[in-house]
Parts: structure tokens; C-alpha cells; sequence
């Protein structure tokens, strides 16, 4: 089990699985059809394996991947909660995994019907007046958003906005898409609670700024206490306030970033709303605006009169398509599915649960770990391996002994503003005995940093490979496989 | 109450206790009291398995789809066939509930398939790199542009053509307006459903970054990638070669014969149902030059501290979790899970079966329109070569044609004067793999009963 | 061809070379040519996955399934909720591609899963042990005649019920037949619909190695199973209660409390779909007095030479591989697949789940029961207390009801005529926790207006 | 991953995993519906969890097992082929899985003609008249065929025959089942070739013999090179022929037990036919037998006529039902799937290639195991592990290394008539690496043997768990779980 080859160093030249009828039309040369020039001369060295085999491969590599499903997963920030099976079973319906894009809307009045009722959810969870649910992840959403702003400024006159503010503690994903949008970053500091520092804000806010970045509860795991200051001076400064989501599972039924004062918001719905990370993606990112940006969101828009439901142009002021199509369909059927399983008590008591989850784990590591921020904190909390550096242990080296636990490391170096960060989110579908249980290895491995560092420093010692090295990966890039 | 919350109310007062408090409120004191919601959300009640399996099956059974119409349409989304063991595989819940792979050593499943996927596309497009995914073939477009108009450049122009798929384009236009390029579109050649190359030469220059063909382009026609790509490297412009139909690089030269410096675009048709157009799968192909400038996530392989093979994600340098502002992309997640069906899809047919999935498309699509374009009233609308879709006009509106088929068992094709007005009652039919002679026959003659029917009524 | 045979004609070319062989043909000296079918079998050519969904989807098509009607039936196979975990799990190709666990090294999961299964068939039954698994519910009731009338015992007479499922008794009947031992029926109580305890009284004597009996019983009515306790032990017979719905469990009192010496039936219904009625999964629990005579595969905990717990098969000297012809039971494959699912259905339903959907069984049925008996021309049959069915008598043929109720999407009950010649035009419905009130209304509703249809004619 | 808790010990009271909608008729008082008596005092003490925890558990539980997708197995005697995919997708559309025995045959019209032509096709397969789907497994088939015999002598007035021949290498099966049927067992021995002794059949044979069972090729992996003769005496005595199918993927297309002179067969289409083992079942064992014992058929049959697909009842002869309903149906939609993605050609390249692989193997390994039957063999080959034995090693101590290289041993000890027997059936769905590599490793077993016998007798090494106390569990059989 500890090596496997890859699907293109297994079987043999004439081997295949699936195949095809034979062809029932007349057959007609290729050189009647397509010109030779443009012709392929020989096939793509696909693989050349029999079913059993490419069965046993990826049977093989999934054994080889760690997953929510095999064990606890709290990666800061990603909200790895339990992903619903339900959400699985209802998504591969053939009425709504095997329906055409394009097909007349007369022939997906479901489709529509979901995705108009999905909006409508989503704007009274985020406190928004209307939703685009075409953003395929978050930064898609941001991009989606910054674009949002800026023809909303650009509409006013006022297109000479060209800054955007980021807090020190942003998500990497927010500078580079206010660059993507053509925009300048300003970063503000912190305070010492782990708020924005308001003073620091009003030092850098003026007429060139186009708007702010925040989550909220941020980075650190709180909940930013001078919102409603932020919001009032960047509205002052006629910024607008973008809501980065990706820590929305703390908030459900408690408040709002449209309450807060945002303008923009996504939602992570590949977080929040249980839809699977699927090892990367897909996710779903969709934006909900205020009225005042309605006109600028990508169409077209889910929409409802007396022929039924259909799909809405929207006016010239808006940005355009942000994707082709509207969305990341089938992720968004998981969603909906995921609120309508809830309902509202429901969705509150994700949040409450996760937050109690995540406080009853900063409690119990604090005396283990350093806590940079030591105040409650919502749905995840960030540590620091700072106490443990002085035995030559590295967040990283935590990190790795946890993977000797079968435990998913924590995030790790984020954010940048704690340095030798872990940043633990458990999110509200863990057990207490798993919590307990994490507790109790954290313990452990805090202690063996002072007694037995070696055990963590040559960690992991039970995966099938060990410490990859990076640098030789990124000095010599091997990226595709070109023959043995 | 439905939840997925293990912690019963005794266990979470259990656990309140050991933290000093006595409710969640109290837990909640850094929210503002007027800024909280105090009521619950006006969404519907909670609904057990049960009642959503009734509801959203009802929901789902308001949809046409492809199980029960024979479906001729695609114009970007392409139905082909599944093998039965693509979704098995792609349904093992270690694959579909992990993370992005960002520890290694737990991970090496998802990583050396991503390695896998990468390769894969390196060899259907003939390319020497590619990344792990990229949202879908639109934003893989825009991501190229992006690359083109980078900063090592200083060209600002991105040049396509009408000829390109119009999302594709609006996605185009939709980041150039953010970023601050330009777009210029060549024109359309009617009689060929090419794009017309003095158009396209025209708009060269040296502020042109890149251009951006379409292969086979919106309307299944083949372009003539040469002469593009000695149109293209006259200007030292980057060539950038979309497709929103990878089958047709089983039959195709690949991009990276004729020259083109990125093939980019939708790779949904892999193994992934047509799921009214998401999730898909952008893929992005480059020469190795652009190695350090490529968007997204790339896997590497390398080897462990036992000195055992083994894969990471690479090239961080050039994402934003580390490059913030810098990042040659903002992308974070991405489509892993259907690159990875995209993936077993290929390896499953592997190299005979893709390109016989090719042909038999190619084959289809044409004793398709043979017979369509005899039916009278419908004629093929454009001389080009084609991959396996093709325009043919009608003698009536696209739109009752459309809602005629489905009532007899058909989706019907594209309307192509949604996105190009002159092109009236004329609609772009697609044949892949998975329709039989008897099929495409029923199709046919249901179109000859149409077309008498209107030739009754004129 | 089509094939799952990895090897290519070259590989086995080689392969056979480096046996000495130059053709398969070679291999096959010792199977007399006038022996050999010397012709292609006489089977339709082979088809490819395309072509097979095509085919079968057709012919499943064909049958009225129960997303699309509403089933009223039941009869021994019961309609129940499946969660959508458990398909998931059961799924797993290591546990669905597995043999029966010879290597208990290798194969902890499905040991342990079984051990687990026992347990919840003991928790069910109130009973000490239980098996594996055996193939249904039928053979499970034969298993036990065979264990009562086995070499220990010397008495040669099982005694049943006419309440007791139809294909239960004959499955009992052939099995008695070829064992050479009695079977006697005690006659139905037509007025309560449950068994004659006179009757079945004057049956007993010191031959009467066990009774049999079923409850629910076939006609979903209450037997009185202490009455009946008595009458058993008094004989010193073995006390053997059949279970074709273990749903029941949840409600009534469990055949351990009430002193059966065997409980077995029918596991279906727990986590499976009715699937034209197989596969099933038989389950035999029994006090721990037979643990050395009974039926099928035992898993047991043990250790392993590390100390740690594990599992293993257990007390194979019971079994046909070891004690050949004189095994307690020929059973070498069972039903393993169906128990995991039936156990992965009751731990997902859980201790409050469980009891739940049988309470909400006994209610809707209830509620049905009441409703249709109000309807002009439909009568209670039988006044015995019952769980979730009960008969009718109708006021015409069922068949033509059935027929009647399919074309308005409904699966109606089972024709009792077919088993019990003396009761004509009376219909056992069937109602589970799957279905809601509206849905039953809409049953009742569709049979007020056959009510009138019939008045009409009549 | 070394120790898995059970299911009961985990979660807490008030867990749950799935729940139903909430009651929507009038609630009647219990006592009302069900007298006292007839309740339920306790709920039963089932597992209280999440669903979170059912997944984590028997995901779990599904790594811990090993599997033909998930390596080698070459079983003998057990035929573990690659399962289809196809077939699992087949099997679970909702007009195959969602249907009810007992609707009306109009409704499961589809259903009836799959049964039907799948009879066809085992009658084509086999060389019988007609066949009864209903018996569940192998075993189930035996005792069902005996039966049929049995009522068939009973009809001719020969009732008093009450024995059973059974070769000595025979499966525990047959015998057992014969006990079942309540015959007596006449046990006839086997030639140095590995062919039934005539001679001592000859010696066997007499007026109380109602018949003989046995497999060809048998158990030993063979060809029983004097069927015929067999077949004659047999008959001639009076007797019936039943073939045990356990080792049909040998002759598929090649001959029949039909045109060998069997009366009756049973196919184990868990084998033959790729229905997935289960880790136990359920498989599909049905009959076919020849014109004469057909009034003897269990009912009712699939029949067909011009008002469409019924179920015909079969006459008073017919020994009655072994079962209720029709069999395991989604067995038998597997196998009917099977068959037809075969057809003709595909069904005999199945044993082709089958016979040729178990060739392959058993010629490499002569050299270090003793084949006491050195003969060429069909489907599998049994060696004996006696030259390991000097190093006081014996079959269990090899099967138990292999299980160190991932893959699953052969049956051992059986046939019984082979002392310390390995019985390898490698299946034709197994690559030319996959056979190369098992051939390599038990060279290399052999080798330790030699000179390093304590890593046969440790193994297996990498399991969760090591070497299980077989007498401790059947001494004190624990069974099931009674509480912490
Ligand atoms: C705080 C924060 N913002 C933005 C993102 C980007 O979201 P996505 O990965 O969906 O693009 C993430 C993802 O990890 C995040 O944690
Ligand atoms: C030769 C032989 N006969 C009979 C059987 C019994 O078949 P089943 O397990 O399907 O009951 C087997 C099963 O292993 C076998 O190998």
C-alpha cells in the first residue's frame, strides 16, 4: 500500500474498459468529412487499462485520501462539516443531473423554480435584497462582487475609486481578486482584541476608496466588535462593504451582514451549507447584493409571473456574465436541499452548535497553546505554536503528528498576523468524544514538544508516504507524466 | 428540529458548564444585541428525508431531461456517454469529502490523481503543462486573457472572433471591463460559420496580447487553425485555442501541433452529466514557457524523506494564499471532483474508445444533417466542416420548432438568433455518440412531419 | 466482443507459448470432443453498456414502480424508509465484493458488521443468540421445523397455522416433505382472523416437536402469543414465533419476553427495497440453550495474538464444510449483504427512530383502516386487534379493484382469494410510515368513487 | 485503525441519525390499538447515533475488509471475478428495485419477461429443459435438485431409493444437503488421475441409489475424463445426475452438463454470472433440469402468452415452493445484465480465459508446491503445501503471508482429499501483472519457508488485527453484545 503507480504505467497496449456500440450509420471515410490538415495523426496516448484495473486504481488512491468521512477535519476556515447523503442522493436525480442548460424554459420549470426559491433563501439568511447564484467558489464571488462595486461607482461618476481596504488578517483570495478587478490595496491593522483598528481605518480612508473586504467573525474567529463603525465610515467615505462569507457558519439566524452594514456578500455554500468539498471543488460562491446594486449584478436572474417561472435579462448596468450558464447547478440543488432539511431552527442551531464546538476546544487548549486573542470566539478559534518553538517545534511539525492520530491537521500559517498559526474550526457535526479526543492529543503532543520533539519532527510515521519535499517539487516541476 | 448536530441538549449544557456559561447567549457577546436577527428566519420549516425525497422529486419530474428526451442539443454542454463505473468511483466519499489536498501525506490519492488529470489534458491537447482545474471553460478563457494581458507584457487587446461561444465572449468582455483590457471581436463569415480572417488580421497589431479562436468554434464549424496561428505569431500575440467539446479532440489535430501557445476550455463532457450546465470543468493547457505565469492549482510530483515517489501541490509562489495581490490568479477552490470524473472517463475508454466516441460522433452528427438538410424547408446553413454540431434553417421560429419536439420526446436544438440576430430560424443541432441510427432517424422524420405541417399551413 | 477479460489475444498468445500450448484448445484435451457444444451458445449477441441501459431501462420501464405508485400492499414484503445513508454505505465495494470472511485478518469489517447484525437481531427478538443470516423469511421458518425435529429430539410433528404466511407453509410443507417429518395447520378463526386455539389445542401431543407460529400474523392480526405459550410448553414443544414484519418489533412485546424458544422471519423490510420481493434476508435467533444446533454462519468476538479484540466465524463444527452430512443446516452463502444494510438501517433509525416508524405504522394503518371501512360496500373483515394491515371485504373481485387502482397510480392489496378460497372479494392493505396523510385519503378517496361506480351498477 | 469500537459503543443516549416527518394522522392512544399484553415494555437498546458516527463506523468497518476491488483474490472453488459495474447500476432502477412480488402481473411486465428470457438463457447455458430461479444460493439449488429427484422416484414408485453418491473430494455442501433431503451418503473415491474411481463407483451402485452429485470439472480443478461412463451406470442403476455448477465459469460455451448426461443442475450465479459475493450473499443458486424431472419444478414458472408475461402455476407433481416469491431478484437482474452485455462469444471467452490463467499459474508454481494432480486443469488447480511442511510450515502459515502482499489466499484445506491443499481459481477478469506478481510472491513464500519460516508463522503482519484465538471463540462463544 505504499506506493501506487500511476493509471498510465499500468496495463497494456490494447486494453480497454468501457466501450461503445458499434457504429449503426453508414460509415463515411474521415477524409469526406474533415480536411486532412486538420486532422489528428495519431490518437492521444490515453491509458489502455481493463475496468478491473482503473476499479482497483482509484479504489486504491481513495484509500489514500484522508476525508470528513474517515475522520475529524478542522481545517480553519474551510467549515469541513459532515456532508448530508440525502443532498448526494437528491442531486443525481435524472430530473436534475440530466437536464440541457439551454433547453426551453417551458422544459425546466423545477430547475428554475429551485434556484428562484434558493435566491430568495440566501437573501433572507445574508440580509440581502437579491442574489447571482452564477459564482462557482468564493473567489469567484469576490471577483463577481469587486466587478458589482466597480460599475456601481463607475454608474455614479465616481470610476476614479480605485482602492480597496483589506484587513491584515485577510484571506489571500481578497487581494487577489481586488487585483483582478483592477484595484489597489490598502491592508489595516488589527487592534489588540483582534478587531479592525478603527483609527488605522480612518488614517486610509478618503474619495479614492471604492470599498472594504471583511469577514465577519474574521480571520481570527471573532466577531469584529466595531462593525457598525467600519460600516459607517467606509459609507461615509462612499466605499461600499464587501462581506467575504467563508465564516458565515457562524452567524445563521444570529445576524446578518445585510444587518451589519455590508453590501455585498458571498457565501460559501461548499462551507456553510454542507455541499462537499469534493477534494477541491466544485463549490459555489453565489453574491447578494442591496437594492442599490441590483442593476449591476450578472444576469440573467431567476424570475417568476403567471406563465411560470423563467429566466430575466438583466438591464444594461450590469457587469455581464461572470460564467457560462448559472452556476454550479448541482452543488446549488445540495444547498437547497441542505435549507429546506434545516428550516429556521435548524439553521440556528448550526451556528450555536458550531460555535460551541469551537469554544469548548479554545478552552480546553488554552493552557497547552498559545491564545494570541483570548476572548470567546465563534465558530473557530487560532492558536499559536509560539510556546512550543523554543523546543524546535514548528506549527508544522504539530500539524504533522496529528496526522499520526488519524486527525486532520488544523490550518496552519493563517493568518499571516499570528505567526505559527492553527487555526481550529471543528464546525457543529463533531461529537463531544471527538472533541474530547482531539483535546486530549493536542495535550499530548504539546507535551511530547518538550519531552520528544524527534516524534514530531519525523512525523507523519502511518502514511504511506512521509515529509514530501516541496522545494525539489517546485525547483524541478514534474507536473505530467511524459513516459517512463 | 432536523439536524445533523450529533450533541443532544444535555450534552451541549454539559459542555456550556465546563466553559462558565449558561446558554449559547452567553457565548455571543461580542454581537451586537441590534445588530442580531431576534427572530427566526422566514424560511420553510424543516422537512425530513422523507418529505424532501416527495418535494424535490416532484421538483425534479417538472424537468424534461435526457433519461426520458432524446436531447439534440448542446452548444457548450454535450451529453456523452458514462461509463457506469465513472460515477462509482467518483462517489467513494474519501474522494468527494476531503478538503483540497493541502497535507500531502493524507492526500496523496486526490493529489496523484490530479497529477493524472493534468497529464491527461497535456495529452489530448498536445500541450506539455496543465493545471488542476479552473471553474469552467468561460473563466479558463478569461483566465488565458488574464495571462496574456499579465505583466511581463504590456500589451493590452485581447482579439476573438463573433465565431467563439457568445457566453464565452460575454465572460470575456465581463473580466476585460474589471481588469482594464480591451476586446476586439473578428466577424463572422455567413456562408462558412467560420471566422472571416481578413476581419481577424485586421484587428492585429502590437498592442494585440492574444487571440482567442474557438476549435471547433460556437457553430460545431471547423476553423482553419493554421492560417490563424501564422495570423497570430506574425503579431509574436499569444494563440489561444478554446474548446467546449473535448471530444473533438479525439479526431482533431491538437493544439499544440498547430502551434497554439494555450488550449484552454470546458471539460464537463468527461464523464460528468450535462446537470443543466454545472458543475463543469475549465482546463488549461499551456507550453511549458508559461509554466510560472499558469492560473490555479498544479500538482507535482516528487519524492518523500523515505525517498518514496510521492505528490504535492506546486508552484504555490504563484497563488494567492501566498502571493496575495500578486497571485497570478485569485482562484482557490476549484472542480477537482469533476476533473477527477474527467478523469476516470478517460482512463476507463482510454485511447481507443476516446477516439472511437470521436468518430462515432463525427459520423452521427453528419448522417444527421444529411438527412436533416434533405427534409424540404430545412437546409444546412453554413459550408464549413464540422465537428458534430451543425446549423440548419427552418421554416419557422426555433422557439415553436423547440417546444413541438419536446411535446413529442425531443430536446430540439439551439435557437441561434438568441445570440446572433441575423442568423433567424436557424438552429444548431448537435449529434454525439449516444444517439442510434433509430434515434436520429425519429428525430428526422419527426422533423419531416413538422416540416409538412408547415408546408400545409403556407 | 464484449468482455471484462483484461488480457489482449497477444497476452494470451504469450501466454499460452510459455505453456507449450499453442491455442485454448490445447487446454481443453481431457473434455471429450462429441462432449463439446462445438457451436456458439444460442444467446442474443452481446451489448454494450449504451445499448444494455437502453434495453433494460426499457424493460424496467415496463413495471409500475413505487416512486411513481402508491402502495398499499404488503403481504410479506413491506414498503418501508430507506434512508439515504444506507445505500451509501452498503454500496462500498469492499464490503459488496468481498467473500464470506474466510480470513478474518483480512476481513475485520464484515466480521464485525455481522457480530453487530447478531446483536440487533437479539435486541429485536429479546432472545440470546442470533445467526448470520439465512436466505428469507420462509427458510428461515423451515431452518427452525429442521432444528425442532432434529436427532436430539425424536419428535416428528411440527404444528402450525393457517394465519401463518401462505408461502411460509408451503416452503414448510416441501422442506417437511423431502426431511420426512408432519406438518399440521390449525384452522383460522375467521371472525378475529387469527388462529383457532381450540384448533391448534387438539393438535398438540407428545409428537409435536414445535409450533409455528406468525406474529403478526398473515392477515396483520394480533395473535394471542401467551394463550399460545402456554398451550406450546405445556407439550414441552419448541415455541417458534415467525416475523415476516420486524417492524412489528417496535411495538409489540418481543418474542424473548413472551417466552418463545426461537424467533425468525423476514429482515427485508429493515434498510432494503422490495425488489420483487428478493433478495431478503431470513434471521434465526433463538435462546441460548441451541447455540450448538443452529443454522448458518455465527461471527464471535475474540482476540487476537496481540490481546486486541477481533472477530472470527465461529463454531464451524456446526457447519456443512466441516460436519458435511451431519451440519446443522446445508447454508454455506447467505444473505450477508442484506443483513449489513439491515443493520446499518437500525443504527441509523436508532433506538427512538425505530420505535417510531412502527408506532407511525400502527397508526396510519389504523387511520386507513378506519377511513376505508366507512366507505359504502368496504367492511373490517376480521375483529382482531392489528399492526399495519388489515383485510376488507369488498364489493367486487380484487383483481378488477387492483387493476382499477393501478391505472389511477396506486398499488393495491393483496387478493386474499388466492390463498384462502373462502374468502372472496376480501383485499389485505397495507400502510407503513411512508406513506402521509394525504396520500392514504387519496387512497380512500379513489375507493369512495369505486364505491360509486360499483352502486351505480349494481 | 487498529481496533474499531461496535456500533453500540458509540453515541449517547438521544442520538439519532435519520428521522421521519412528524406524525400526520390523528394520534390514537396506544392502548386503544394494541391490547397491554401485546406491548412493548422497552424500546429495544439500539444504537443511538449520529449519522456522522454511522458513517465514520462502517466506512471504517469497509476499510477493514478486503475485496476483489480491492486486490487479488483467487479463492477456489469461489470464482472471484471482477463485478460490474453496470450491473449495480441496472439492478438499482427503481422498475427492478421498486417493485412488489405480489402487484399485479400486468404491472411487472417487465419483470416477468427478465425472468423468462433469463431462464432462456440458463437453459441454453446449462442443456436443460427448463429452470426455477427461486433458490437463493449453491446450497439452496442442491437441496431443491434433490427434492426434485426425489419426488421423481417417489412418482415412479421407487420411493425406497434413499442414497447419494458423493465423490470424496466433494463440496460439505452436497452431503449436508443430502442429509436434508434425508438421504443416506455413499461416499465413491477418487483416481490417481483425480478422476471418480468407476470401479468404485460400480461397487456403490444399486437399486437404492436415487443418485450421485458432482461437479466437472471437480474440485480438483479437472475434467472428469469419464463422465460418460459415469453418466451410463448411473442411469442404468437407476439413478439421477446431479452437477453442482459451483465450477461452471470452466465450461461456458465449451460443453454442457445437459449434453454430459446431467438430470439436474444448479448454476451459482454469484460465481459464474459475477453477481458480487456480498461478503456472503445473497447470490442466486437456480436449477434447470431435464424434460422428465419438469413436473417436478417448485412454482410458479415465468411463462408467456398472447395476452403478454405471466406466472404459471406448475401441477400437482411439482415438489412446491423452496421459497416465497421469485428468488433474489436484483441477483438475477445481474446476472440477466451480464449475460446479455456477453452474448455468445463473450460467454465462452470467459472460460477460454479462465482456464487458460489457472494453466498459467498452476505451471509457474509447480516447481515449488506439490501438485499432486499434475494434469492440465480447467478453471483453478489445487497444489499441497506438503513440501512446506518439513519447515513445519503448512497451507494456513502461507495463506496467511500472502495476506502481507495484498492479496487474498486460496481456499485451504479443501478438497479434502488433497492434504494441506491450496486451491487456486485466479478467474479470467485478473491481468497477465496481477498472476505475474501472485506466481513471484509464492515463489518467494516458498523460498521463506525454507530459510525463514517464522515470517510465515507471525503473519500476517499489516493487518488491524494479527493470528485470531479460534478456540477461545468457540469455547466461549460470544455472539453477541451484551453491554460494556
Ligand atoms: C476567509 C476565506 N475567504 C475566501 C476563501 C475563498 O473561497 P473559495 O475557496 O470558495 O474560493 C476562503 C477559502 O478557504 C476563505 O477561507
Ligand atoms: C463446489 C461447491 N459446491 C457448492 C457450493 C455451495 O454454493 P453456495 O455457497 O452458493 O451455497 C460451493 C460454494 O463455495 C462450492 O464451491
Amino acid at each position: 500500500m505504499s506506493t501506487e503507480s500511476l493509471i498510465f504505467e499500468k496495463g497494456a497496449p490494447g486494453r480497454r474498459g468501457a466501450t461503445l456500440p458499434a457504429l449503426d450509420v453508414p460509415e463515411q471515410a474521415l477524409d469526406a468529412l474533415i480536411p486532412a490538415a486538420l486532422q489528428r495523426k495519431t490518437p492521444a496516448s490515453l491509458p489502455e487499462v481493463s475496468e478491473i484495473e482503473l476499479v482497483r486504481h482509484y479504489t486504491h488512491l481513495s484509500q489514500r485520501n484522508f476525508s470528513v468521512d474517515t475522520g475529524f477535519y478542522p481545517l480553519g476556515s474551510c467549515t469541513m462539516k459532515y456532508n448530508p447523503k440525502i443532498n448526494e442522493e437528491i442531486q443525481a436525480l435524472p430530473g436534475f443531473a440530466r437536464i440541457h442548460p439551454l433547453q426551453e424554459e417551458s422544459t425546466a420549470q423545477g430547475a428554475i423554480q429551485m434556484l428562484y426559491e434558493l435566491e430568495q433563501y440566501l437573501c433572507e439568511i445574508a440580509g440581502m435584497q437579491r442574489f447571482t447564484l452564477q459564482p462557482a467558489a468564493g473567489a469567484h464571488g469576490e471577483i463577481t462582487g469587486l466587478m458589482v462595486i466597480k460599475a456601481y461607482h463607475e454608474s455614479r461618476g465616481e470610476g476614479y475609486r480605485n482602492v480597496i481596504i483589506i484587513p491584515d488578517n485577510a484571506h489571500g483570495t481578497n487581494p487577489a481578486s481586488a487585483t483582478l478587478a483592477d484595484y489597489q490595496i490598502e491592508q489595516v491593522r488589527s487592534d489588540a482584541r483582534g478587531n479592525m483598528d478603527v483609527e488605522a481605518l480612518k488614517a486610509v480612508l478618503n474619495d479614492h476608496v471604492a470599498g472594504i473586504m471583511m469577514t465577519n467573525p474574521n480571520t481570527l474567529g471573532v466577531f469584529d466588535e466595531n462593525i457598525e463603525t467600519i460600516a459607517r465610515l467606509v459609507h461615509e467615505a462612499g466605499g461600499q462593504l464587501y462581506y467575504d462569507g467563508a465564516n458565515a457558519n457562524a452567524i445563521l439566524g444570529i445576524t446578518r451582514p445585510g444587518d451589519m452594514g455590508f453590501d455585498v456578500v458571498h457565501l460559501n455554500l461548499h462551507k456553510t451549507c454542507s455541499v462537499p468539498h469534493g477534494g477541491g471543488g466544485p463549490g459555489a460562491g453565489p453574491i447578494g447584493v442591496k437594492e442599490h446594486l441590483v442593476p449591476f449584478l450578472p444576469g440573467p436572474l431567476p424570475a417568476k409571473n403567471e406563465n411560470g417561472y423563467f429566466w430575466e435579462d438583466v438591464g444594461e448596468q450590469s457587469i455581464g456574465r461572470v460564467r457560462a450558464n448559472y452556476g454550479n447547478f448541482l452543488a446549488l440543488v445540495r444547498a437547497y436541499t441542505y435549507i429546506r432539511f434545516h428550516g429556521p431552527d435548524g439553521m440556528r442551531h448550526i451556528s450555536d452548535s458550531a460555535i460551541l464546538n469551537a469554544n469548548y476546544i479554545m478552552h480546553a487548549l488554552k493552557d497547552a497553546y498559545e491564545l494570541p486573542y483570548d476572548r470567546t470566539c465563534m465558530h473557530e478559534s487560532v492558536f499559536s505554536a509560539n510556546w512550543q518553538k523554543e523546543h524546535g517545534i514548528h506549527a508544522t511539525d504539530v500539524a504533522k503528528r496529528l496526522i499520526d492520530f488519524n486527525i486532520h491537521p488544523p490550518t496552519i500559517y493563517f493568518p499571516l498576523i499570528v505567526p505559527e498559526a492553527l487555526m481550529i474550526e471543528p464546525t457543529e457535526t463533531e461529537t463531544k468524544e471527538t472533541l474530547d479526543n482531539f483535546i486530549a492529543v493536542m495535550h499530548q503532543i504539546a507535551e511530547e514538544a518538550k519531552t520528544n520533539p524527534n516524534v514530531l519532527l519525523e512525523a507523519p510515521h502511518f502514511t504511506p508516504v512521509g515529509r514530501l519535499d516541496q522545494a525539489l517539487a517546485a525547483r524541478k516541476p514534474d507536473l505530467c507524466w511524459v513516459g517512463a | 428540529m432536523n439536524t445533523y448536530v450529533p450533541s443532544t441538549a444535555a450534552e451541549q449544557q454539559e459542555m456550556l458548564r465546563s466553559l462558565g456559561a449558561e446558554s449559547i447567549e452567553d457565548l455571543l457577546q461580542s454581537v451586537p444585541k441590534h445588530l442580531r436577527l431576534n427572530r427566526a428566519l422566514n424560511l420553510p420549516p424543516g422537512a425530513s428525508e422523507v418529505e424532501l425525497r416527495r418535494a424535490l422529486g416532484k421538483m425534479a419530474a417538472k424537468n424534461a431531461n435526457l433519461d426520458e428526451h432524446l436531447c439534440f442539443l448542446g452548444a457548450g454542454v454535450y451529453e456523452h456517454y458514462i461509463p457506469a463505473v465513472v460515477p462509482h468511483l467518483v462517489k467513494r466519499s474519501e474522494f468527494y469529502t476531503a478538503y483540497t489536498p493541502y497535507q500531502p501525506e493524507m492526500s496523496q490519492g486526490m493529489l496523484q490523481a490530479i497529477y493524472e488529470f493534468q497529464t491527461l489534458m497535456c495529452q489530448l491537447t498536445g500541450l506539455d503543462i496543465a493545471n488542476a482545474s479552473l471553474y469552467d471553460g468561460s473563466t479558463a478563457v478569461a483566465e488565458a486573457a488574464l495571462l496574456a494581458v499579465g505583466p511581463t507584457n504590456g500589451r493590452g487587446t485581447i482579439v476573438t472572433t463573433r465565431a467563439m461561444d457568445p457566453q464565452y465572449r460575454q465572460v470575456l468582455h465581463t473580466y476585460a471591463h474589471a481588469r482594464g483590457f480591451d476586446v476586439q471581436e473578428a466577424a463572422l463569415d455567413v456562408r462558412t460559420g467560420t471566422t472571416d480572417l481578413e476581419s481577424l488580421n485586421s484587428l492585429m497589431d502590437d498592442d494585440t496580447a492574444a487571440v482567442i479562436i474557438q476549435q471547433p468554434n460556437f457553430f460545431g464549424a471547423l476553423e482553419d487553425v493554421h492560417t490563424i496561428e501564422k495570423i497570430v505569431h506574425r503579431e509574436d500575440a499569444l494563440y489561444v485555442v478554446a474548446i467546449s467539446e473535448p471530444f473533438s479532440l479525439g479526431v482533431l489535430e491538437p493544439p499544440g501541433a498547430y502551434g497554439a501557445d494555450l488550449a484552454v476550455g470546458e471539460g464537463m463532457a468527461l464523464g460528468n452529466p450535462v446537470s443543466y450546465g454545472g458543475p463543469g470543468v475549465g482546463f488549461f493547457a499551456a507550453k511549458k514557457d508559461y509554466i510560472r505565469r499558469m492560473p490555479g492549482r498544479l500538482a507535482g510530483k516528487t519524492v518523500d524523506n523515505r525517498g518514496q515517489t510521492g505528490y504535492v501541490l506546486t508552484l504555490q509562489t504563484r497563488e494567492q494564499h501566498i502571493r496575495r495581490e500578486r497571485a497570478t490568479s485569485n482562484i482557490c477552490t476549484n472542480q477537482a471532483l469533476v476533473a477527477l470524473a474527467a478523469t476516470v472517463y478517460l482512463a476507463s475508454v482510454g485511447k481507443e474508445g476516446f477516439r472511437d466516441a470521436s468518430a462515432q460522433s463525427l459520423q452521427k452528427a453528419h448522417y444527421a444533417q444529411q438527412h436533416i438538410s434533405r427534409i424540404p424547408g430545412f437546409h444546412t446553413a453554413f459550408s464549413g466542416h464540422f465537428f458534430n454540431e451543425f446549423a440548419i434553417t427552418c421554416p419557422m421560429p426555433i422557439y415553436d420548432l423547440n417546444l413541438w419536439l419536446a411535446e413529442h420526446g425531443f430536446i430540439g436544438g439551439y435557437d441561434l438568433a438568441r445570440s446572433y440576430p441575423e442568423l433567424e430560424n436557424t438552429v444548431l443541432f448537435c449529434v454525439t455518440e449516444t444517439r442510434s441510427k433509430d434515434e436520429i432517424d425519429a428525430f428526422v422524420s419527426a422533423l419531416a412531419d413538422i416540416s409538412q405541417t408547415v408546408g400545409a399551413h403556407s
